[in-house]
This record gives structure tokens, C-alpha cells and sequence, in this order.
């Protein structure tokens, strides 16, 4: 059973994804944090699998704390999930320490798999992100 | 009565405000574009396209509706993007070197004119260029926009290359293109209003700027800027 | 060397492009956010309603979720409403009158100020009036917007009234408050952006710009602004 803790600012989109991770057998939505301090708090009490995180939380400097999350080696590994498609981005966010990136409106099997090969420790780049490479 | 350095002391404020005011402006759509709008359409794909997952293989009707609808959601999520783009250069949240990178990428991809970005001494930039206020950067982004959009405009070069290099604690930066050239001093007399732009903002940034070209000879945009002024914009 | 007068020619025209540069660049940005993605949004919420209409009575997850995007769907074209509203004054479909009418019940709703809004010689206004070149009356919209934004902000009055009335060949307009007052010469040696601004702006429309106050006085900004300016923005 693959614990996800889902880090997004917008309610309706961690809905989304609580909605669409429940139809999936071996994914468990273990806890949902909006802030990055919530998320920090998490990370202290409990043990997850994964953490799937929003790079435009607000008033976070998402490169920074992947930076602290992937420094500490207790920790789970990072998919981010962005908006935006750009390699640059993608890039840095690697440079951070994420284990995959992926977008927004990637579809349910492709957000499944890259839940799947992250949390198992392998490295997921989203298909539109990885066309442009 | 008022002096003429006085009232240009007062203009230069005036201006550095304006700009800001502006930036402020683009930045704040930007951002409720992004955070709003953009995450309920990612959320309104989402639902379609499981729907498309879930029910796909059994109703064909149902299937084909929740397509139409992740495709829409696509169309809507490119619109988006681009809204941001044109808006919230990126060298709000990454740095000048991050968004110049972008912007001689995004250059070359729309006008086919190879675009080149050179740096020296990428460790010191790197360490000193972040520590450039932000809207100090992003008033420089804003003139190497506006050189290449003369540059795709009017220079019918093949090619252009900027330059971007430190000197301690200024900021050289030069964009160089191949093309026809033209005659300054002509053009400024005939209220060139991009280059007066170009040099008001640049008093705004206490730096220097000189523009040398000629027909025939290519255009070089040369600026000089001041990493850490006295006055922050 | 420039001259002082020929300066400030520059100058003013640099703002008055500036202005319509900043202008046209709402405009456009409020097009493409209704042209664009209010329709998208609008296709989306169709289809959501169209599965909840067919399939909603048969299967209940999907009645949910088709529910839930609808409600999405509607809060992101609420969110397409206030960007154009932000973006794009209604000054530009239904002129100035229309526009001020707006502002006065906006600045009533948002600060309990009471505003009202005088006009005289409504016949002639309506004629005239729309023949203000359309960028000509933004930037009016904009001094009128500003000067309520410091009624607000400093002058802790109770009320204030927008006076708009007609000459021949003029428009004049008064925003007056019964607030606080202040003293206009310090302020203006203070570097005051907001008031230097609208003088700034008023020189762009060839107009005159006074403004009346002191302390415990109230506060009068008058305009007269030519209809017919030789000049267009
Ligand atoms: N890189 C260039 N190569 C060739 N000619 C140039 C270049 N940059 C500027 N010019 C010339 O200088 C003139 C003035 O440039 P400027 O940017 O001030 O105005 P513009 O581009 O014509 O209009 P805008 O106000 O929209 O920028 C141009 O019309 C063009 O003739
Ligand atoms: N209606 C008013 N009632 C009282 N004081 C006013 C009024 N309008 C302006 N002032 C005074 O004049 C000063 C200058 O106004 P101005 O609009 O230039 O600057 P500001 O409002 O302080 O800042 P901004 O640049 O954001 O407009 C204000 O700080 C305020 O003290
Ligand atoms: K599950
Ligand atoms: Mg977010
Ligand atoms: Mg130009
Ligand atoms: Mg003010």
C-alpha cells in the first residue's frame, strides 16, 4: 500500500485527486496539507510513501523546501505536480531533489503510474514535459 | 519655477513608480489567473477525464463527451499559460539568468533567429545576479524584451547574441544582432520612443546605456548597471 | 542640449504613449481572457450539465461529479467576470457617463462614503460626451478613480460628490470632499506621485488640473478638459 500525502493549496484540486487516488487499490490519500508548514507538521508524526506536491503554494519557495524535504534522508521522495510544462522548471525542480515531475492535467493513468514508479523509488518525468526534451 | 535637474530627479521617480506600478499590476493578474482560474480548470480536467477513465469502456456516449471535455479543458489550460507568460515573466520567482535563459529560448522559437545567450563568470553572477532587487530585474528584462523586439522588428539579422557579464558590482549586459543596422541619431530625432524608453529606464537603474549602430554595421545594445544602487525602485 | 519646453514635449508625449500602451494592454489581456477562456469555460460547463441531465437520475457518482464540475465550472466564470471587471473599465462599451455612474456606487459599496454623482445639462452631456475619443476617457476615468482612492484614503470624509458638467467645446469635472483637507503646496514639495500623476496626465489631455484645499477645508480637484483636443491619444 503506497501512504501519499498530497500538498495543494486549492481544496478542489486535492478533492480531485483524493477522488480519483480512491479508485485506485494500492494508493491510500494518508493526509492532505495545504500550507508548507502543514505539511512539515506531517512529515514529523507520521510515515508516507510519497509526497506529492504543488509547486505554487503560496508564499513558498517550492525550490527550498524540496531542497530541506530531500535532505533529509527519513523523508519520502517528491513527485511535483505543476501547471506549468516547462523544462526549466522541471529542471530545477530535480536540482532540488524532486523524484518526478508531472502536470496538472496529466491524465488518471499517467498520475497513477508516476505515483507508482516515485514511490517505489524510481524517477518519473510527465509526458508533456518529457516531449519537449 | 522649477530646475531642469530638479524636474528630471522628479520624472525619474515618477517613472521608476510608473513601472512598478505596472509590474505590480501584471503580476497580481498573473498571479489570481494562476491561482484561481488556472487550478478550477485543471480541477474541471481532472473530473472529466476520469470520467473518461472510469466509464469510458462501458458507455460510449459518456465517453465521448468526457473527451470533448478534456479537450476543451486543454485548450483552456494553453490559454492560461500563455495569459501567464505574456504577464509574470518568470524572472519574478527564478532570477534574471533563469528568465533570460527563457526569453532567448521563447525568441528563437517564435522568429527563427538564432538567439544566444553568453555568460562569464557564471559563479559570481550566480552568487551577486540574485541579490539584484527584483524589480531592478525585472526593469532589465524588460529592456532586453524591448531590444529583441527591435531586433525581430527591424534588423532582419540572422542572428543575435547577448552577453552577460560582471564587473564588481555592476551588471554588463550587451545584445549584439548581424543585421542592417541604422542611423542613431536619425532615429532618436524622430521620437523614437521605444530607444527614450529604453534610456529613461535605464536612468531609473542609475546605469548606462549606449546604443551603437549604423547601416550596414548591425546593432549593439550596451548597458551598465549598478548591482547593489543607493535607491531601490 | 534640450530645452526645457521642448523636453517636456517629449515628455509629455512619452506619457500619453506610455498611458495608451498600458491601456491597450488591459484591453487586450481582458479580451483574451473573454474571448477565450470564458467560452472554453462555458463549453465545459454545458457538457457538465448535459451528463448530469442524462445520467444523473441512473448513477449516482456520476450525478455527484457532474454536480461538482458544474459548481466548478461557475465559480471560474466568476472568476473570468472579475478579472474583466479589474482589467477593463466599462468606460470603453458605454462611455464616461455610464462609467462614472459605476465608480460613485462602487466607492459607496466598498467604503460606506456616500458619492453622488451631479450632472447638468444631461442632454448635452449625452450628446457630447461620447465623442471623447474612448482613450481620452479612460484616462479621465483614471484621474477620477485616483482622486476617490485618496478621498478614501486620507480624507475621512463622510461624503463626496463628482460633479460633471459642460461648456462649449469643455468638460468639467469636480470631485469634492467634506474630509480633512491638507496643505497642496507641502504636499506637492513632498513628491506627492498620485497628485504630480494626475497633473501629469492632464497635461496629456491639454486640459487644466486645480486643486483646492487646506486643512479642516475639504479637498476640490476641478478639471476642464477640451472634447475636441487637436491632439488624439
Ligand atoms: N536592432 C535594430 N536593427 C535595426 N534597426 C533598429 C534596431 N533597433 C531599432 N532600430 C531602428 O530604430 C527605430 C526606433 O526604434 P524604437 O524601438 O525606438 O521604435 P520602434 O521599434 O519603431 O517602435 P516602438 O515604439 O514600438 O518600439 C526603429 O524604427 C528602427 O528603424
Ligand atoms: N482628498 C484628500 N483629502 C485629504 N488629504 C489628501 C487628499 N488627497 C490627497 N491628500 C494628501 O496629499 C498627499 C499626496 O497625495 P498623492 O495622491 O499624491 O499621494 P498618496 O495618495 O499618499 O500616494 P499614492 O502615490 O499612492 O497616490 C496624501 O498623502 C495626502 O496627505
Ligand atoms: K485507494
Ligand atoms: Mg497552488
Ligand atoms: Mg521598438
Ligand atoms: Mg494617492
Amino acid at each position: 500500500m503506497i501512504r501519499l500525502l498530497i500538498v495543494d493549496d486549492h481544496e478542489l484540486m486535492r478533492e480531485g485527486l483524493k477522488q480519483l487516488f480512491e479508485k485506485s487499490d494500492d494508493i491510500i490519500v494518508a493526509a492532505e496539507a495545504a500550507t508548507g508548514e502543514a505539511l512539515l507538521a506531517y512529515l514529523q508524526q507520521d510515515h508516507f510513501d510519497l509526497i506529492m506536491l504543488d509547486v505554487s503554494l503560496p508564499g513558498v519557495n517550492s525550490f527550498e523546501l524540496a531542497q530541506i524535504i530531500a535532505a533529509n534522508s527519513q523523508y519520502p521522495p517528491i513527485l511535483v505536480l505543476s501547471m506549468h510544462d516547462d523544462i526549466q522548471s522541471a529542471r530545477r525542480m530535480f536540482k532540488a531533489g524532486a523524484k518526478g515531475y508531472i502536470t496538472k492535467n496529466s491524465n488518471p493513468a499517467e498520475l497513477i503510474r508516476a505515483v507508482h514508479k516515485v514511490a517505489l523509488g524510481g524517477k518519473y518525468i510527465g509526458s508533456e514535459v518529457s516531449e519537449q526534451m | 519655477i522649477m530646475e531642469l535637474g530638479e524636474l528630471n530627479t522628479q520624472l525619474q521617480e515618477l517613472t521608476a513608480r510608473r513601472e512598478a506600478g505596472r509590474e505590480e499590476e501584471r503580476k497580481h493578474i498573473a498571479q489570481e489567473i494562476h491561482d484561481d482560474l488556472g487550478q478550477l480548470i485543471n480541477v474541471l480536467r481532472l473530473h472529466a477525464s476520469m470520467i473518461e477513465y472510469e466509464y469510458g469502456g462501458s458507455n460510449l456516449d459518456l465517453c465521448a463527451k468526457a473527451k470533448k471535455m478534456v479537450e476543451v479543458a486543454d485548450q483552456a489550460i494553453e490559454s492560461v499559460r500563455n495569459l501567464i507568460t505574456q504577464l509574470r515573466p518568470v524572472v519574478f520567482d527564478h532570477g534574471i539568468i533563469y528568465a533570460l535563459e527563457c526569453l532567448a529560448a521563447d525568441f528563437y522559437s517564435n522568429t527563427e533567429i538564432a538567439c544566444n545567450l553568453e555568460m562569464s563568470q557564471v559563479e559570481t553572477l550566480q552568487q551577486q545576479v540574485p541579490e539584484i532587487e527584483s524589480l531592478r530585474a525585472l526593469v532589465i528584462f524588460r529592456m532586453v524584451q524591448e531590444a529583441l523586439t527591435n531586433v525581430m522588428r527591424h534588423s532582419q539579422a540572422s542572428k543575435v547574441l547577448i552577453n552577460l557579464f560582471f564587473e564588481p558590482q555592476h551588471l554588463l549586459l550587451k545584445i549584439r544582432d548581424n543585421g542592417l543596422g541604422f542611423n542613431t541619431e536619425a532615429a532618436l530625432r524622430e521620437n523614437a520612443f521605444g530607444l527614450i524608453g529604453m534610456r529613461e529606464r535605464m536612468q531609473v537603474l542609475q546605469g548606462e546605456l549606449e546604443i551603437i549602430s549604423g547601416p550596414g554595421k548591425g546593432t549593439e545594445i550596451r548597458m551598465r548597471i549598478p548591482i547593489n544602487a543607493t535607491k531601490r525602485l
